[in-house]
């Protein structure tokens, strides 16, 4: 294990066993997640991004196997295979909200209709940092403060449906701090708000990060999202990576196909007036019969015989650059094709 | 997270979809309740199960041996008959029974009914009648005396005889032709009544709700059988018993629609609002029309299922009524009458095989409460 | 809240009265009048009828009156002086007859509900955690089963097993040296001997209900985000559910508590029948069968009374247990 | 009962020896109680001339407790029949008229008097002295119209009741417009007079109290009126037994009929002696627990819970098999006793039937209810709903009655289809519909209505098989099983065309009044009787026959060979009429006693139909063994 990383996911798999067939949620990732530094997993709906997140932490359903290595580097300095845990046995459930904390994309509902704020956030403190609920209720106040609540004393004590979408999603960020986790998850942190709560939030979560020197993973179906916090970026289709790489470069030169068309439907200030956003034709295919070829092959522009046959193997570009496409097969100048 | 195994189509990048997608998509509704309910394996058996016994009701003159008041004149309380491919003498492919000795014990003023192992009577199969009461018209239509089965020497009771010596198997196979169909026209019933009152009121609201709401308040928080009981006075005495099998349906869907009623209303109230029963209003769509078109059809999945789950309730509400002697009466034939005569000591201490319409309706409305859960989780295809 | 609760209080009344009007009117509506069946009795025990008594019981009884006549003294004596009217076939005032057996059906019901709940609870936690699992297959047929076994059927059963096989005295809630003695704890303790096959009988027919609605809350709430995010802090299953989905499965479960009163109240009546239990049921059913109408009639306004409070009751715990309610 | 058995023994020997002089003696619990003061000696609660009663078995020991089941104030008649103390009582073999209260009897020359010399120094349950004032103060309460609406039948000839006259304090006559020597019979074999405290129970009545004092003292209790009061008191509608009022009875109740329990105690005044002089009754206790379903009774019987009980059981011959069957478990004997329901299964024709007047005509057809009557297997019958036991005939009376006439009884009631059928044949019934059912002149397909009522289980049962047996002779029977008060309400109305008969009918013994017959059978008669010929329609000669015999003839006399003559002409006029059809009766009751508990009579089966059962087995010297 690289020692810089805190997290490497290596050859993740995640199949869903129901009975119309199996689902293959995620097919092979790979990814790491360095110390201090924040990655970001961009894909549209049912991509298996949150899948793949959601097996960092072991909250898949019991009906979904996983094979492949999430190896974690625990504050000791022990590396170990979350993979390989039992989902509900007690090393798993220490990891989850002491190292590996997660907010969630709906704030409405991923909060208990039925406890008051301080309940819920103070709850793991009293269960497992010793706290006495005194203790717990002070702290809490104090992420409340934190995450930017206002008079918190007295909102602390309030239920979820007292607050507003924002606040409701700062609550959930307070309640993912409150046991100074290493790694926080991000899974569409702002989707379920209005667009100008997100960008509050988002640099808030940023904020958060740079502060408390937290390994984030920031997982979001908009590019746009992730352009100015995450460091590196990974593209995933249909349960696989197509394209990782540091932002900027995948901004600038988006390679795959898939990662085109993403960032082109993202709406520009500065496009022309009555310019059409662009959008990727056809959906994501079935999830149940994984094509033995290219996932993106039946959307894709460019495609070819061996898409259709053959899994394109990773080509890299650059030192961190790596895409999954034919069309840059053997091919050092690949840009230029790209391009075209 | 239960959404990410079935992936959905991406609505925020991809708007276009090819006709031949648009078809499983609107497809998938009938068929994932299909998908879902076949991996309810207890459903899918349960299923089978009332499939049968509505194919043994339907064909219920045939199957039973005699008809339901003959009687083996005489041989009361025999007690169930063991079929047999196997005694003394050995093995025989054809089944068979052995006749049965009977003596009077004078002492206990008691029937003692012993088996003659030295003799066997073979059962045939497609046996003629053994008389005029045995005959029948299958489907009301078709005249016959053929029987599934029956035996040439004596009398076949496979479980037994009653205190009139009538055989309790056929009685069963002719008592839950009247049982079983009561549940569906009972059920039947409710359901007109709970969507056409259940929707008005969810429909149009105000006055109209609130009264409906209070009827069916009032309704139910009277107790049950006092209803019954009233109502089933209601119903002349004199009139035939076709007839007050029909009034003992309306009363007990007269009871019964309440609850759906209000389900109704519920899901009435809460899709009113939905945009494309906004836009069939703006596009000048009549009332009932957009009720009968648009309302019904959208939540009927949830409405099947609740209803088979109510299936059960009517037929036990009327064994209690059979068994209040309010309900259907002998000499009808039903399950709830069967019991209603089986109710006493004598029965459980002397005769417990007048106890098995019993089980017939305990296997009834168990199989119909696992359809019926069965149903209503592939009602809600993506649910959990 | 003290609001709330006489708001609810008010609304009662014209639905009481409501169902004063049709309890009357039901127990009127068959043919024939309470002197049909005193007459039927006195012909069946092999006493004289005297036809020119039997008119004269008419006048006392006021059923020579129009009903509107009788109903309107009826409900007079009632809010006036707390009198319901007098019983023709026990010849008592309604009121010595009737709060003692409503006190012992309220007891077998409430213990059946109780019993259900006992059952109910863990076994729907199970299942709804171990979906699927041929113990939630063993468990849900086993509720079912009580369900689909028709109430006298299985009181007759269990009454007659209880007395051949385990030598239980039969009939009634107390055994002999108890039936007259006033309240004790060895009254008490006898009584729950005794109250066990109504309990049993009463409370197995609920309890599949139950089971079923709280497993389907409980799947449902399961599923939702809030648990997942319950589960990422690192709090272990057992304490997740019975502190998350359990406490929000109760909401719509405790919403329809109040409806399964009367129903728990009709299943005990023919089980109490048959069982022979000194309870409203069978007191009812006889009235209402021999049109002892102001003795029916005061047990269905009670019952419905009875009703309504629980549903009352049930109204005011949702608002305990569901903020949301409570600060709308 | 183990614990109370030997108690009594040994405390009666030591009493024996201790009071070896006293010629009588009392039960231990009472001797304690004379020993503290609380009570007199036995010899002055006992009148002058105490009633000896010869054991049946054995003379008895003392203590005990029997337990029977009973189903509330409605069922008070039966606690009345267990312990009533009439004026005179038949013997158990129900053949001899004897003394009870009334040590001797004189019936007028002109048979319109009857005198009754009452036992000297007889006393209530709480001491005081019974007398001709308490009859008198009875009879003062039957003319009450407040407490008793109308003055009881029997005591009313042609609409005027009689006189009661005292003659002095133990003398007592009853005088009647018309000769009613018969009454007497009427008394011993169950009449339902029982005489009232008067010290007791005139501080209730508004005779003897201010009215307006009365019906403050009921409104204080919750009662409105004083005569609600006093009903309450006097246990008007509990067959005048209540708690707190003396009575006459061998045991005085200390609870209400409506308590979980009835429980009545030994009576330390009861009036009557074994032939050791021990002072009656043997048991202490009578225990009646309150039993609302037949079933439970059943159950609680074969469990060994009761330890005598007839009533309600007493005609469940279908269960014999069971209760044979855990004899024992439940450790109890099966005595056949006087009654049973010699009517048994009996279809009554509504002779005045108004709504069909096709029907009306047939069913007033002898020939075609005799049709109806050939075709009936009473054989079958028998033996599915009477396990054997019953007695094939018409059930008019009583087989052992003097004037049961057998020919009559059994007439038409072979088992003959073909002879059926001919009979309709020839009646020109012979078209039929592709059915195989008769059409009625008027073309319809003749059809039938039998009511019966849930309450009688037989009826349903029966009229399947009638149902079966008619249709084989093209006859479709409806079988219309209603509610009791209802089919009781249709009778009223005449709205029945066909109807089960109760138990006890078709014909009531002479003893009763007729009218309940008529009732039946033709309510239009019944009501042109009762009306004096105002209302309904006029009967036939036969049954104003029938209705002389029962009201004017029958009463006045109570010469046993007269009596059966005017029992044979009834019979004879009935089943020449046809009125009703039986099928098959059972003369006797079942009884079922606690093998230990003796001196209960065994299989007594007299001619009487319906005895007070069983007050006329004398529990009062039952006892434990």
């Amino acid at each position: 294990m690289n020692p810089k990383n805190i997290l490497e996911v290596r050859d993740l798999v995640v199949k869903f066993k129901l009975s119309e067939g199996i689902v293959h949620a995620v097919n092979g990732v790979s990814y790491d997640v360095p110390e201090g530094k924040s990655i970001g997993i961009v894909g549209e709906s049912g991509c298996g991004k949150t899948v793949s997140s959601y097996a960092l932490n072991r909250l898949l359903p019991p009906y979904a196997t996983l094979s492949g290595q999430i190896l974690f580097r625990q504050q000791d300095g022990n590396i170990i295979d979350i993979a390989k845990l039992k989902p509900e046995g007690r090393e798993i459930r220490a990891i989850r909200g002491r190292d590996i904390a997660m907010i969630f994309q709906e704030p409405m509902t991923s909060l208990s209709p039925v406890h008051t704020i301080c309940n819920q956030i103070s709850e793991a403190l009293i269960l497992f940092q010793g706290m006495t609920k005194k203790q717990a209720r002070n702290r809490t106040i104090e992420l409340l403060k934190l995450v930017g609540i206002p008079q918190a004393e007295r909102r602390v004590d309030e239920y979820p449906f007292q607050f507003s979408g924002g606040m409701r999603q700062r609550a959930m960020i307070a309640m993912a701090l409150a046991r100074n986790p290493r790694v926080l998850i991000a899974d569409e942190p702002t989707t379920a708000l209005d667009v100008t709560l997100q960008a509050q939030v988002l640099s808030l979560i940023q904020d958060l990060q740079n502060r408390f020197n937290l390994s984030m993973i920031l997982i979001t179906h908009a590019l746009g999202v992730v352009a100015h916090m995450v460091e590196t970026v990974n593209i995933m289709y249909l349960g696989r990576i197509v394209e990782t790489g540091p932002t900027m470069e995948i901004f600038e030169e988006p390679l795959h196909p898939y990662t085109q068309g993403l960032l082109q439907s993202i709406p520009k200030l500065t496009g022309r007036l009555g310019e059409r956003v662009s959008s990727i034709p056809g959906s994501v295919p079935s999830a149940y019969d994984i094509p033995k070829g290219c996932p993106f092959e039946a959307r894709c522009k460019h495609r070819m015989e061996i898409c259709r046959e053959e899994m394109p193997k990773p080509v890299t570009v650059g030192s961190e650059h790596t895409v999954y496409c034919h069309l840059y097969t053997g091919r050092e100048a690949a840009r230029d094709a790209a391009n075209a | 997270m239960a959404r990410k195994k079935i992936p959905a189509p991406a609505a925020d990048t991809a708007e276009a979809l090819s006709t031949t997608e648009e078809k499983i998509f609107y497809a998938s509704q009938w068929r994932l309740m299909w998908w879902k309910f076949r991996k309810h394996k207890v459903a899918v058996i349960a299923g089978f199960v009332i499939a049968l016994m509505y194919l043994g009701a339907i064909f219920a003159p045939f199957i039973a041996p005699y008809g339901p008041t003959h009687r083996d004149r005489g041989n009361i309380y025999v007690p169930p008959q063991k079929i047999r491919f196997w005694d003394e003498n050995g093995f025989s492919l054809r089944p068979f029974i052995h006749p049965l000795k009977v003596t009077t014990d004078w002492e206990t003023f008691q029937k003692v009914y012993t088996e003659d192992t030295s003799r066997r009577i073979y059962i045939r199969f497609f046996v003629r009648g053994k008389s005029n009461d045995d005959q029948y018209k299958l489907f009301g239509l078709f005249k016959s005396n053929i029987h599934l089965f029956g035996v040439d020497e004596g009398y076949i009771h496979l479980f037994g005889t009653d205190d009139l010596g009538r055989d309790v198997f056929s009685r069963v196979m002719y008592g839950g032709q009247i049982s079983m169909s009561i549940g569906l026209a009972g059920v039947f019933l409710s359901l007109i009544l709970g969507l056409i009152l259940g929707g008005i009121s969810g429909y149009y609201g105000g006055v109209v709700d609130n009264i409906i709401q209070r009827l069916i308040e009032v309704i139910r928080s009277f107790p049950q059988i006092p209803l019954w009981m009233a109502l089933s006075a209601a119903i002349p005495p004199d009139i035939s018993p076709k007839l007050v099998y029909f009034g003992i349906t309306i009363i007990l869907s007269f009871i019964g629609w309440t609850a759906l009623g209000r389900q109704i209303r519920s899901k009435v109230l809460a899709l009113k609002n939905e945009d494309f029963i906004v836009a069939a209003r703006l596009a000048g769509t009549s009332e009932p029309k957009i009720i009968l078109t648009h309302l019904i059809p959208s939540f009927m999945s949830h409405v099947i299922a609740s209803l088979t789950l109510s299936i059960p309730s009517m037929i036990l509400a009327e064994t209690s009524l059979s068994f209040l002697g309010i309900g259907l009466r002998a000499p009808v034939v039903s399950w709830g009458v069967m019991l209603q005569q089986a109710q006493n000591v004598h029965t459980i201490s002397m005769a417990p095989w007048l106890l098995i319409p019993g089980v017939f309706v305990i296997i009834y409305v168990l199989a119909f409460n696992f359809l019926g859960d069965g149903l209503r989780d592939a009602a809600d295809p993506y649910g959990n | 809240m003290l609001r709330y609760i006489v708001k609810r209080i008010v609304q009662m009344i014209p639905i009481l009265f409501m169902i004063s009007i049709i309890s009357f009117i039901i127990i009127q509506l068959p043919p024939g009048s309470y002197l049909n069946t005193l007459i039927a009795q006195m012909r069946a025990t092999g006493d004289e009828v005297d036809m020119e008594m039997i008119e004269a019981l008419r006048i006392r009884y006021s059923l020579d009156k129009p009903m509107h006549i009788q109903y309107f003294n009826w409900m007079k004596g009632i809010i006036t002086r707390g009198d319901f009217g007098f019983s023709f076939e026990w010849n008592r005032p309604v009121s010595h007859l009737i709060w003692e057996r409503l006190g012992l059906s309220v007891a077998v019901s409430v213990s059946a509900m109780l019993f259900s709940w006992i059952i109910a609870f863990p076994i729907a936690i199970y299942s709804a955690v171990r979906k699927h699992t041929l113990g939630d297959y063993f468990f849900t047929f086993v509720g079912f089963l009580g369900l689909s076994t028709p109430n006298f059927m299985l009181a007759l059963i269990l009454m007659f097993i209880s007395s051949k096989y385990f030598g239980f005295t039969v009939g009634g809630l107390f055994s002999p040296e108890y039936m007259m003695a006033p309240w004790s704890w060895a009254r008490f303790v006898d009584m729950l001997t005794h109250i066990w096959i109504p309990m049993i009988v009463v409370g197995t027919a609920g309890t599949a209900g139950l089971i079923r609605v709280l497993r389907n809350n409980l799947l449902d709430e399961l599923g939702k985000p809030y648990v997942v995010a319950a589960r990422s802090k690192g709090i272990s299953t057992v304490r997740l559910v019975f502190k998350y989905p359990v406490r929000l499965a109760l909401i719509p479960f405790i919403s329809t508590v109040g409806w399964q009163l009367p129903n728990m109240v009709s299943g005990e009546a023919v089980t109490a029948t048959v069982l022979s239990l000194p309870t409203a049921g069978p007191l009812m059913l006889a009235a209402l069968r021999s049109q002892d109408m102001y003795l029916a009639g005061s047990f269905l306004l009670l019952l419905a009374l009875l009703t309504m409070i629980g549903t009352l009751i049930s109204d005011l715990l949702l608002v305990l247990v569901d903020p949301r309610i409570r600060y709308e | 009962m183990r614990s109370y058995r030997f108690l009594p023994v040994v405390l009666l020997l030591v009493l024996v020896i201790s009071a070896t002089a006293a010629a009588y003696q009392e039960a231990p619990t009472l001797a304690a109680k004379v020993a503290k003061g609380e009570l007199p000696p036995v010899e002055e609660r006992l009148p002058e001339n105490p009633l000896v009663i010869e054991p049946i078995e054995e003379v008895g020991t003392y203590g005990g407790l029997i337990r029977m089941a009973h189903r509330g104030p409605s069922d008070a008649t039966g606690y009345y029949r267990t312990v009533r103390e009439p004026l005179v009582n038949y013997n158990p073999s129900l053949t001899q008229i004897q003394p009870n209260l009334a040590e001797r009897w004189e019936v007028s020359e002109d048979g319109t008097t009857i005198t009754y010399y009452l036992r000297k120094g007889l006393k209530w349950s709480d001491g005081h002295p019974f007398t001709t004032e308490d009859v008198l103060f009875w009879w003062e309460v039957q003319n009450t119209p407040e407490i008793v609406p109308t003055i009881p039948g029997a005591f009313v000839r042609d609409g005027v009741p009689c006189e009661v006259i005292a003659i002095d304090e133990y003398t007592v006559a009853f005088k009647f417009p018309v000769p009613a020597a018969a009454h007497i019979n009427w008394i011993a074999a169950g009449g339902a007079e029982t005489f009232l405290p008067k010290h007791y129970l005139s501080q209730f009545h508004k005779n003897y109290v201010d009215e307006e004092t009365l019906n403050q003292m009921a409104k204080a209790e919750g009662f409105n009126t004083w005569y609600e009061l006093f009903m309450e008191k006097a246990g008007a509608n509990t067959q005048w037994r209540a708690v707190g009022m003396p009575v006459m009875d061998a045991w005085v109740i200390t609870t209400n009929f409506d308590d979980p329990i009835l429980i009545s105690e030994r009576n330390p005044y009861y009036f009557k002696v074994d032939t050791a002089g021990n002072q009656l009754p043997y048991v202490d206790t009578l225990h009646r627990i309150l039993v609302e379903d037949i079933e439970v009774m059943k159950l609680q019987l074969i469990n060994g819970q009761l330890d005598y009980i007839t009533r309600h059981l007493w005609t469940t011959y279908g269960d014999l098999p069971m209760y044979m069957a855990y004899q024992q478990q439940g450790d109890y004997r099966i005595i056949r006793t006087n009654g049973g329901t010699p009517g048994g299964i009996n279809i009554m024709f509504n002779a005045t039937y108004k709504a069909d007047p096709v029907i009306a005509e047939l069913i007033n057809n002898i020939e075609f209810k005799k049709a109806l009557s050939y075709a009936i297997d009473r054989e079958e019958i028998n033996n599915v709903r009477f396990s054997g036991l019953g007695n094939i005939g018409h059930g008019h009376f009583h087989p052992q009655h003097p004037g049961y006439v057998e020919e009559v009884d059994k007439a038409y009631t072979e088992y003959n289809p073909e002879l059926a059928n001919k009979i309709l044949d020839d009646l020109g019934l012979t078209a039929r519909d592709s059915e195989g059912y008769r059409l009625r002149p008027d073309g319809q397909r003749l059809t039938l209505i039998i009511d019966g009522s849930t309450h009688h289980l037989h009826h349903a049962a029966a009229g399947e098989l009638i149902q079966s047996y008619w249709k084989d002779i093209g006859i479709r029977l409806v079988v219309n099983i209603i509610d009791r008060g209802l089919w009781e309400a249709k009778r009223e109305a005449n709205e029945h065309m066909l109807t089960f008969a109760d138990l006890a009918d078709p014909l009531i013994p002479l003893e009763q009044s007729g009218h309940q017959i008529t009732y039946v059978i033709a309510p239009l008669w019944e009501q042109w009787f009762q009306s004096n010929g105002a209302q309904g329609e006029e009967p036939p000669e036969d049954a104003k026959r029938i209705m002389e015999i029962y009201t004017v003839l029958a009463p006045a006399t109570a010469d046993d060979d007269v009596r059966a003559a005017y029992v044979r002409e009834i019979a004879e006029i009935w089943g020449r009429n046809l009125w009703t059809i039986g099928t098959v009766g059972v003369p006797f009751n079942l009884s079922f006693a606690k093998n230990n508990l003796r001196n209960i009579p065994g299989d007594y089966v007299g001619a009487h139909s319906h005895p007070a059962n069983p007050a006329i087995y004398q529990p009062y010297q039952w006892f434990w063994k």
